[in-house]
């Protein structure tokens, strides 16, 4: 019978995620203590929770939800050479995604034939 | 090299598919570049079962009994009737494309990128 | 868009020359060259024939979608049935059970040349016969299809 | 009655879906109901035999069954000379656990698209085609002849390609499955020339026999690279990938998450060639490293495509290729030190293991994945991101087991993949640090878009247009709650799936010699 | 730059088909134990006289099943493109 509860030996080391878990309803249970012990004056409903814009009107909700392409403006920016050269290589041709098939094809009979 | 005739035929079909599928832009001209393909394909296997002077592997009325191979002959009965429902399926698609895109145009074909 | 009337009495007359053809082909697959994807390309021909000579919508009224495509499923069925007659006699999948054993096909033939007889060769006639009934309907069905396919006239979106 | 179903239960395992698909256009004339009853049990008895065989194998060994013979157990007739000369399913541990991956990710989507395609027609056509997939996945991956494996790759091809284009969608679907068909078809044919040429050197189609006469000439590798690049094409890996986030996002979800099962059927056939047909007479550490190297542009080009993705299933579908890109890796590094025993047993078995592992994980998550994004589809309406937001107020369970997959895929524990990428990192650390550290990487950036993901759909005040949304209907949840429990399962208790699945499964396709053993008796 | 990678995986392919012609012989096969068992006991075990059908449906008749599984399924996804789609059945999303 195999043990329900054994540890993951990865070759080099062990991972035992129940362990974790413990360990992480631990921690929570600390989080909870000490957020316990915060300050209990918070309401629901009063000023305390509208945002403050330096006295401008609160904006629409569905003006405010930030929406998937502007999100990671930053990264794609950056990363602006290495995309310009991938998105453009998916041309939607069914011809160039033939050809690409076959010159990998072809690379590798060079790689696996010619050289070994 | 030149008794093997079959084989270089083969490699010459193949090669013709394929570029054909690769350079040409007009979908029923693809189709027929893999059937040329599929073509070249059921050649090989039909002569991989070629023995010198062999019969048909039928024994109804045989003149003797030097037959080639038969398995070949299956096989290429298989891949012959796949290439039909292939090709089937791949004109159904064609005809829905004409139907909606208005083209068999694959430079045209391209809504679905990046 | 119908042929001229010479066209359409000639493959008229060609359709049960074509169909029994065909049926001889499947019939005989275990002797002669052919057998039952052949035979049902035939016979699928001579409907292919009637459809270009005739016009589809003369056509369709005679040679059903529904019936061919019944017809199809009806030849897989006795095609893997007959496959599973074996499991029910304790042989393995695709066993040929009625090889040899005197029953229906069940003649046993000696090695070497001969003339043929009709009654030997167990399921493989039976297998043949499904798989013609198959091809024919399938064959015919993805013509049919396809014409209708090309014939609507609404274009879409 | 039982050894009945122990001795055919590889036949019936095909011949079940089979009979089901002949029959479901007579049934489905009946009424609909009746035909969801059909194909439900259907599958269900497929899934039950696909368990009672996997467990036969990881009990008994290596299973195998041959077609028209009076024993099925008789692989080499007495008079053929040492020859097998039938049909021969060869069900190893690796068949047996890509049969439960298949067996549980059929039913589980089946469950979810009984709910969720009923709006549409053609439904009989539907679930035919869908049971022939499962037959053709059943098919390759428990098939010990090369030709057999070459016809169920067709029948999976085409019964994909018909799917996709299920849903027409203005000519977009058609032109996804018209990709994918292309590309399939050429390389079935390329593959079946590979196999032409095994035939014409050997005059043998059974895997164990060509393996038994391998001598790994010039032809054999041109065989061997035909064969791989068709299925790693097949498998979707870069620069091969181009169909996969076409044919994933326009097929219908419940499709989608069968297609990833397809294409780890395929990744089954790369890694039963390359181990089982070559073994250690081919140049291992070339060809290993081949396969690494289409890991790991497929986990690098799969990850970075996707974070600028508008559409979810598009940017599922990148995920797919990444993932795809770490079971190459895992898989990749135990072939490259393959023959070498030491590394074989400090680190290859392991990352083989991770490799295999990931498999299943990955078919699960991913399809968990994709079952939510249809069930967000199927009461919004829209694929789009751009256009989503506020839907964790109505769809909580959805977005419960989306949080479930999503963390899944980018490896935190203490779900599936965190375990199987574990693995992965540890051994392919051992072999090259540079690997780990690309893995690791990755794992981060797909972590990163999941997170841009979830903010886009679940976070965020409650749009307008969505005030009226509702939660997904209970059959759909409870597909979708199948896999979540088997992510979470698999994630607490690894080690157990590990000794009892994964390793027998990993040392099965490293062991080339039991393999032909196992059909040829004691070469 | 395409046209001259075209023309070199083209080559590079030729290459590779034309190995297949210079290493195996044509009417020659180097094994045929196989097919001369077929040839030899073929006709006696399946009872039939044409070989070719035998190894069709009785050696190899689970791939001439799965054969004819092929055409129904391409019938169904021909049919399933034909069919009447419902209203509002499709989507279009850009």
């Amino acid at each position: 019978m195999m043990d329900l509860f054994a540890s993951l030996s990865t070759g080099t080391g062990y991972w035992n995620p129940l362990a974790w878990l413990l360990a992480t309803v631990v921690a929570a249970v600390i989080v909870y203590l000490i957020w316990r012990r915060g300050e209990s004056g918070y309401k629901k409903g009063t000023i305390q929770t509208t945002p403050f814009i330096s006295g401008n009107p609160e904006p629409d909700k569905g003006m405010v939800h930030i929406r998937a392409s502007n999100l990671y403006w930053g990264y794609l920016d950056a990363l602006k050479g290495y995309y310009d050269f991938i998105v453009p290589a998916h041309t939607g041709i069914v011809n160039d995604y033939v050809l690409w098939y076959l010159g990998v094809t072809a690379a590798l009979i060079i790689v696996v034939v010619v050289f070994v | 090299m030149f008794w093997n005739l079959p084989f270089i035929a083969v490699a010459t079909l193949s090669l013709i598919g394929l570029a054909t599928v690769v350079t040409k832009k007009n979908l029923i001209k693809i189709f027929l570049g893999i059937n040329i393909f599929e073509a070249a394909v059921n050649l090989f296997l039909i002569s991989l079962g070629y023995r010198e002077g062999g019969i048909a592997p039928i024994f109804t009325s045989a003149p003797s009994t030097d037959m080639v191979m038969a398995t070949p002959q299956a096989l290429t009965l298989t891949s012959i009737v796949i290439g039909v429902a292939t090709s089937a399926l791949l004109l159904s698609f064609a005809v829905i494309i004409w139907k909606k895109y208005g083209t068999i145009d694959t430079d045209q074909i391209r809504r679905l990128r990046e | 868009m119908r042929m001229s009337k010479l066209v359409r009495t000639g493959a008229d007359l060609l359709y049960p020359f074509a169909l029994i053809f065909g049926l001889y082909i499947i019939l005989h697959g275990h002797l002669t060259p052919g057998g039952g994807f052949q035979g049902g390309a035939v016979v699928a021909t001579g409907a292919a024939i009637v459809i270009v000579a005739w016009a589809y919508e003369d056509v369709a009224g005679m040679i059903r979608k529904v019936t061919m495509k019944a017809q199809e499923s009806a030849g897989l069925l006795l095609f893997i049935g007959t496959a599973a007659l074996a499991l029910g006699l304790g042989y393995a999948f695709f066993t040929n059970v009625l090889a040899n054993s005197g029953s229906l096909f069940g003649l046993s033939v000696p090695f070497g040349p001969n003339p043929g007889e009709l009654n030997t060769a167990g399921v493989i006639p039976i297998m043949n016969i499904a798989v013609g009934i198959e091809v024919w309907g399938g064959l015919t069905v993805i013509l049919l299809y396809l014409l209708s396919g090309l014939n609507k006239k609404e274009e879409g979106s | 009655m039982n050894g009945f179903l122990m001795t055919n239960a590889p036949a019936l395992l095909i011949m079940l879906p089979l009979i089901g698909a002949f029959a479901t256009p007579f049934i489905g004339r009946v009424s609909p109901r009746v035909r969801s009853a059909w194909v439900l049990l259907i599958m269900t008895l497929t899934t039950l035999t696909a368990l009672l065989l996997a467990s036969d194998v990881f009990l008994n060994g290596t299973q195998i069954y041959v077609f028209g013979a009076a024993n099925p157990d008789l692989a080499i007739p007495l008079d053929s000379g040492g020859i097998p000369i039938r049909i021969i399913f060869t069900v190893d541990a690796m068949s047996a656990l890509m049969q439960v991956i298949g067996a549980i990710t059929g039913f589980a989507v089946l469950l979810y698209s009984i709910s969720a395609d009923r709006i549409h027609s053609g439904l009989e056509s539907f679930y035919t085609l869908f049971l022939l997939m499962i037959a053709g996945i059943m098919g390759m991956v428990s098939t010990g002849d090369l030709f057999n494996f070459f016809v169920f790759l067709e029948i999976l091809s085409i019964s994909s390609a018909g799917l996709i284009a299920y849903r027409i969608d203005g000519g977009l679907a058609v032109e996804a499955a018209l990709k994918y068909f292309i590309l399939s078809t050429i390389g079935a044919m390329v593959i079946l020339i590979g196999i032409g040429i095994y035939y014409g050197e050997y005059n043998a189609l059974n895997i164990a026999m060509i393996a038994s006469r391998m001598q790994f000439t010039l032809l054999d590798q041109i065989a061997l690279v035909l064969i791989i690049a068709a299925l790693a094409m097949k498998c979707g890996s870069v620069p091969m990938h181009f169909w996969t986030p076409d044919a994933y996002s326009m097929a219908p979800s419940s499709i989608t998450a069968m297609l990833v099962v397809a294409s780890q059927a395929s990744l089954y056939g790369l890694f039963r060639v390359v181990f089982t047909l070559y073994n250690v007479t081919l140049n291992a550490m070339t060809v290993g490293w081949i396969i690494i190297i289409l890991g790991v542009l497929s986990m690098v080009v799969g990850v970075t495509m996707a974070i600028p993705q508008k559409n979810v299933k598009r940017l599922m579908a990148y995920h797919a290729i990444s993932q795809t890109g770490y079971m190459l890796l895992g898989v990749g590094v135990g072939l490259a030190v393959l023959g070498n025993q030491p590394l074989m047993e400090s680190f290859g078995y392991i990352a083989m293991e991770g490799g295999i592992f990931h498999i299943i994980n990955h078919a699960m998550y991913k399809g968990l994945l994709f079952l939510t994004a249809g069930a967000i589809f199927f009461r919004i309406g829209t694929y789009n991101l751009n256009k989503m937001g506020g839907l964790g107020h109505s769809m909580k369970y959805t977005m419960i087991f989306f949080i479930i997959g999503a963390l899944a895929i980018a490896g935190i524990p203490p779900f599936n993949g965190f375990a199987s990428k574990l693995m992965i990192y540890e051994s392919v650390f051992a072999f090259n640090p540079v690997l780990a550290v690309i893995a690791m990487v990755v794992s981060i950036l797909t972590l990163a878009s999941f997170v841009k993901v979830f903010h886009s759909i679940f976070m965020g005040p409650k749009l307008p247009e969505y005030e009226t949304v509702q939660e997904a209907p209970v059959p759909m949840l409870i597909g979708m709650g199948v896999l979540a429990a088997i992510v979470i399962l698999f994630g607490l208790f690894p080690q157990p799936v590990v000794d009892g699945l994964i390793a027998p499964a990993a040392h099965a396709l490293a062991d080339q010699s039991g393999y032909i053993a196992a059909v040829l008796g004691g070469a | 730059m395409k046209r001259g990678l075209v023309v070199l995986t083209f080559v590079i392919l030729a290459g590779g088909l034309l190995l297949i012609p210079a290493l195996l012989d044509f009417g020659m096969p180097a094994f045929s134990d196989m097919d001369d068992y077929f040839l030899k006991n073929g006709q006696e075990q399946t009872a039939a006289n044409n070989i070719v059908t035998a190894v069709v449906f009785d050696y190899r008749g689970f791939d001439t099943l799965g054969e004819s599984v092929v055409l129904f399924t391409a019938v169904v996804g021909v049919g399933l493109m034909f069919r009447r789609m419902l209203k509002e059945e499709e989507y279009e999303d850009e």
